[in-house]
């Protein structure tokens, strides 16, 4: 699918030929990659059944099945109680995604700013770098407090917690990239007349685009990673709020659950990403 | 890999775990005047510091704690299932008197707890506080529809108070002498606890820690007893020592402990609270209807029945082993 | 009008190793400046302290009396062909287009004059390495620049483009009056190309030989102008110029 | 001091040509900076002092006066008690330094195995990176009552948090840089009898380096944010653990004390790790 | 023994470009065989199907009776440097000797093989392009393979460096019997090199002329051989067959 070296089998050392960037078999490729993926989930499976039940404890290892009861109580409306804490599986993790969009929309525009400046301006670099670095050293449950002050307790401060994650990756990996790009490339623009700013626009910012995809994709992640913390404050509905809430009770299994839900969007999600990187940066290893 | 692996049945190493909490009590004189060390001293003793009662109810599930300071709420999850935790209540270390209210921020129009309705309240949720607010709210007739109530830290809540997010908040010390300032006390823990709704931080003792160690938990229930009673006899020196442990002036300490209900070493073995070997005290059903509360939130499967719960409790030797 | 480059004392070191000069030099504008030297000895040096990528060490530089400033007023075609790989060929021609704000409706027609067909929307890495060194070319003759330096532009093509593209600039730059500087390391090209031959000794690069070229650069068919004496004897003059260096 | 681009100033455009690697002036340069960063500060300290003696909330904004004063006091012996929670300031920092390091290393070299091997061997991609994936969207407030379940409330779960913390930025980078690897080099190597191995150790692992060394410092900086995750539980001594305590009871001033403790050795582990980056990767912006 | 190369008719095309062929080509061993044809024809596609990089669409390809796999029995010299940014220029030689398992203290005296002195510890962006190229010329003739597969390896040299290096070559295939494929554009290049001369045609690339070069290969002086009547004639007879080719 890649580069040579990646589409090769281990089993034959030293590795055959590639035919080019998209070697044949890629179907078969992609029927193998199901079927791998399919049998390491059983595995997993089967391993979390054992585990579940040598400890016989539902508090450490909750049983499969009782994450999957979990799954329907919560989805459903039992009792007359909707899901948990009035809200459906469906709803937290709705309120959830919203919130982790927004943060990281605005974290990875941010830091691809920042990171453009401080890669490329000497004196913001020299005085924004240490700040990036302090910020982004600082525990969000440190400073979460100071957001309530700012900004509240509704959405406002959520966002900006996640944003503030989502921020320092896309920003160090651009400033990171921008600096290594290409000598020769970057004189071959000027060469041809282009400005600063072009340069930045066509030269740097292509070059970087790959590791920007990195930083966007981990970005994404502490997000994801960051939702119970920014969800500690009035954080019902929302999948981390509910985890927590769960958490304070003991009711592991619902911990599971949330975490399987946080888990399996984000695969989504990376999966999307992955796929547009892939689509935006066809020239991958050939700079 | 230490907390499963060794767990309490390595009775001979002689150890005790135990895991305190930062509220004002008698455990934090204990363990600032080194009073357990002094009772048991061939005893290697540990003090681990805990911020949650759900963090603590962890820890006895990893086995990593032998004896714990938590409070009523959390111990009443504990002895539910699914947790179940082999542990029994052995000590009540105080009651939650005016060291924790309803306050109502002046300015929101709220003059008592009925007129709630419709309000935003803050409260941490599983806390004895947010306990205490049900209980208030079910008392005035208050449906838990009828409000929004909003899970905040005691720190968080001060600064939403201060924006004007919140209308009224249940909250503890010390943010709570903040929440006074610009708000009305609706109601305390105090008047709660004699309506019936008492909310504790008692003292927690693992199953098998007493089964191998009576003696041990003898030693350390005579000395949270001569805590109390320096509460009640020297509250400068206790203050001192709490203030010490709390990281706060011996005069803050003193001013936190003036507004808990301490109750004298002799009392608890009355039938009010923990009772004796031969009749176990209301604790019991204090904690089935803490656990009642509990299965209403929806937060566990089944309450327990009485007679479990009262097995949970730890009267041996009540009430002979306090009256020194 | 003032001299269209000029170097007066000009050496170029990178850390301790000295790479040029000190070089003289004063072109006229229109003059086909052609350099030759044996590898390592300074040319490209030469060619990027004229573009302005290099600040002299020592000396002064000066193109159209002016300090150079890369990108202004001078074309530039690189030793490799440092094509932007995010870009497709035809795109990499655009881009020289769009800075000097002309029209890109003109790429396809510059692909051609390097005998390009049908790669415009090829990826850059989809073409052969003497088609990419021609789509440098074509980027750099995207504009009118006064000045055109080219490093061994024509060094990775078969015999025959490259004669025809020789006959193309030699034409161009007769026509249009630009001053070129070109490197090369073929004698015989030198001496069809130039207005004037340079050679320079071995690193540090300072000048050998400078041998003006009086051919008839119009009206005379390539392959008669290689075919006349003159042309043998000032390509035997170049190349014993050359053997004759110290090594 | 790296590419051209960046040593240029702004104010001067288009910018003039820059001599090789290593500009004139770097020693100007050097005092330049120190003079930016300096000013910098200063500006920080004035709005500090404007916004605490405003707000005038210590509970909120603490004026500087008081975090200084709660520095004294924290790191030395008052009233017969030592810094803050009988240890000094230096104390919870060093404990905390100490996770930090241990966890951030096994982090990174865990994400690294991970990540060459998700980069180099296909069937390992498509297993474990769907795995990691997963494991870098979960909160890790959410899974660490599970890692006290397991493993105890001592050191083992929080080094346990951090490295699973540290682990994915140094993965992801890999990996994706791996991807990356120039293949024209690559063929080069096995046209010189390279084994998959070397080609692995000789071309696609030094090509890799600049990214990896983005994702080391961001792995660090991740470490060091989940710290005050790491001690919610049996946290003192510890930086982490301080600050919390210190939340609980408004103590502000100390929050804050905290908060540049860490912030700041933060910073000075980032330039150690940029020193070595710098030196470990002399061809940046060549390949 | 077996041909050094069989080609039978191998195509190759990546996607719906066909590069090459159909190609049939049998090379025993010790034959200098050199390519040429213009730029795009497919040379260089055709040299990396010999070396195992590309699998021909149809068709199959033996080197030494076996399916070439890259980095066994055959050296390489990319049309591009292609070194390693990472270590310095005698590092990259370096790595050439260890991949086979020599000692590698003969660095010096391989770079002193291609004319380069006192540049083994510099970086690989710290020497010129000819430079360049002859590291990777150095590194691909480290180690004594049958095989020996360059593509246009002194299209950045001097004219005198050329020639000497050409020597070198010429004399060490005749003293080792090794296998060549040489890729050039310079036909007189071509004629002093090979023993065999192939020209493609243009893309996708087919066997237009396939000459034998019946030149005496050692104790005649490069120059003398250069001044022979039959060294014209093969000179002229390749560059017709290039000139007749359809464009
Ligand atoms: N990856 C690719 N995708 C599509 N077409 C390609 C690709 N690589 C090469 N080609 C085309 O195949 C043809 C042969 O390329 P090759 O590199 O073999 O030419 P060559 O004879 O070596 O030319 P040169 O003398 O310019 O190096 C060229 O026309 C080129 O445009
Ligand atoms: N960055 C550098 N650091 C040190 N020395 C360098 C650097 N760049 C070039 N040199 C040296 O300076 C000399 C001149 O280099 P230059 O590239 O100008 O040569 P050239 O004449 O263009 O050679 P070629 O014909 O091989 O391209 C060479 O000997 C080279 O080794
Ligand atoms: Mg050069
Ligand atoms: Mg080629």
């Amino acid at each position: 699918m890649t580069v040579p070296l990646s589409t090769v089998d281990p089993a034959v050392a030293p590795a055959p030929p590639a035919t080019g960037p998209r070697g044949p078999g890629a179907t078969g490729g992609r029927r193998r990659r199901v079927l791998l993926r399919i049998g390491a989930l059983l595995v997993l499976y089967v391993l979390w059944e054992i585990a579940a039940r040598t400890t016989r404890n539902p508090a450490f290892i909750p049983s499969p099945a009782a994450v999957w009861h979990q799954l329907i109580v919560t989805s459903t409306t039992h009792d007359g109680i909707r899901g948990y804490s009035g809200h459906l599986l469906i709803e937290h993790l709705g309120v959830s995604l919203r919130r982790i969009l927004v943060g990281s929309v605005i974290g990875v525009a941010g830091g691809l700013v920042l990171g453009l400046l401080m890669g490329t301006v000497t004196v913001l670099r020299i005085v924004v770098e240490p700040v990036v670095t302090f910020v982004r050293a600082l525990p969000p449950l440190a400073y979460f407090s100071l957001f309530i002050i700012w900004f509240g307790i509704d959405e406002t401060p959520k966002l900006w917690l996640l944003s503030i994650a989502a921020l320092p990756p896309v920003a160090v990996a651009t400033a990171a990239a921008v600096l290594s790009a290409p000598a020769g490339l970057i004189e071959a623009a000027r060469a041809l007349g282009a400005s600063r700013w072009a340069t930045v626009r066509d030269v740097v910012l292509p070059s970087a685009l790959p590791e920007i995809g990195t930083g966007v994709r981990l970005a994404v992640g502490v997000a994801y990673s960051s939702v119970v913390a920014a969800e500690t404050i009035n954080g019902v509905p929302g999948i981390g709020g509910m985890i927590r809430d769960a958490q304070r009770y003991s009711q592991t299994d619902v911990v599971v659950l949330g975490l399987f839900a946080i888990g399996l969007s984000g695969l989504l999600i990376d999966a999307l990403l992955r796929t547009a990187e892939n689509r935006l940066i066809p020239w991958r290893g050939r700079s | 890999g230490n907390g499963a692996a060794s767990g309490t049945n390595k009775a001979e190493a002689k150890t005790i775990r135990l895991a305190y909490q930062a509220f004002p009590s008698g455990d934090l004189i204990v363990k600032n005047q080194g009073l357990l060390e002094k009772a048991l001293p061939d005893y290697k003793i540990t003090w681990t510091k805990f911020d949650s009662g759900a963090s603590i109810n962890t820890a006895f599930v990893a086995k990593s704690v032998d004896i714990a300071a938590i409070g009523s709420s959390p111990v009443a999850r504990g002895l539910s299932a699914p947790l179940n935790i082999p542990y029994q209540v052995a000590f009540v270390l105080d009651v939650a008197g005016d060291n924790e209210a309803l306050v109502a921020r002046n300015g929101s129009g709220v003059a008592d707890v009925a007129g709630l309705r419709g309000k935003k309240i803050g409260v941490p949720f599983a806390s004895t506080a947010h306990y205490s607010l049900l209980a208030a709210l079910d008392q005035a007739g208050v449906k838990e529809s009828e409000v929004t109530v909003v899970d905040l830290e005691p720190q968080d809540i001060l600064a939403a108070w201060t924006r004007g997010d919140l209308d009224a908040a249940y909250s503890w010390l010390p943010s709570l002498d903040d929440l006074r300032k610009t708000g009305k006390v609706l109601i305390a823990s105090r008047q709660l606890a004699t309506a019936g709704k008492p909310t504790l931080d008692l003292g927690v003792v693992s199953t098998a820690f007493a089964q191998a160690h009576p003696e041990a938990v003898d030693a350390w229930r005579k000395v949270e007893a001569q805590a109390l009673d320096l509460i009640a006899t020297d509250r400068a020196a206790a203050a001192k020592a709490v203030g010490q442990e709390l990281n706060i002036s011996p005069a803050d300490a003193e001013h936190q402990l003036s507004q808990g209900v301490f109750l004298k070493p002799a009392d608890l073995a009355s039938d009010e609270w923990l009772g004796t070997e031969a009749k176990v005290g209301k604790l019991a059903e204090n904690l089935v209807s803490a656990a009642q509360f509990l299965k209403d939130q929806q937060k566990i499967d089944a309450v327990p029945d009485l007679a479990t719960v009262q097995k949970s409790v730890y009267v041996k030797g009540l009430p002979d082993v306090l009256s020194h | 009008m003032s001299s269209a480059i000029e170097l007066a004392g000009v050496q170029h070191s990178y850390g301790d190793v000295t790479a040029v000069g000190p070089v003289d030099l004063v072109v006229p504008p229109g003059e086909f400046l052609v350099l030759v030297g044996a590898s390592g000895c300074g040319k490209s040096t030469l060619l990027r302290l004229i573009a302005g990528f290099e600040q002299p060490t020592r000396g002064t530089i000066r193109t159209a009396g002016e300090p150079p400033v890369p990108g202004r007023g001078a074309g530039l075609v690189f030793q490799q062909p440092r094509l932007f790989p995010w870009r497709t060929v035809g795109g990499n021609v655009a881009l020289a287009l769009k800075y000097a704000g002309l029209p890109t409706d003109r790429v396809g027609e510059l692909l051609e004059s390097v005998g390009l067909h049908d790669v415009a929307h090829r990826r850059t890495w989809q073409i052969s390495g003497g088609q990419q060194q021609r789509v440098a070319i074509a980027r750099a003759l995207a504009v009118d620049n006064p000045l055109l330096l080219l490093d061994e532009p024509f060094a990775a093509l078969d015999a025959l483009t490259r004669e025809r593209l020789q006959e193309d600039l030699r034409e161009v730059s007769a026509r249009t009056g630009r001053t070129c500087v070109f490197v090369t390391h073929s004698v015989e090209e030198a001496v069809f190309l130039g207005s004037r031959v340079v050679v320079l000794t071995a690193r540090p690069g300072r000048v050998a030989l400078d041998l003006p070229v009086n051919l008839p650069r119009t009206g005379v068919s390539p392959s008669r102008l290689r075919a006349l004496p003159e042309f043998a004897a000032l390509r035997a003059t170049v190349r014993s110029a050359f053997e004759e260096l110290p090594v």
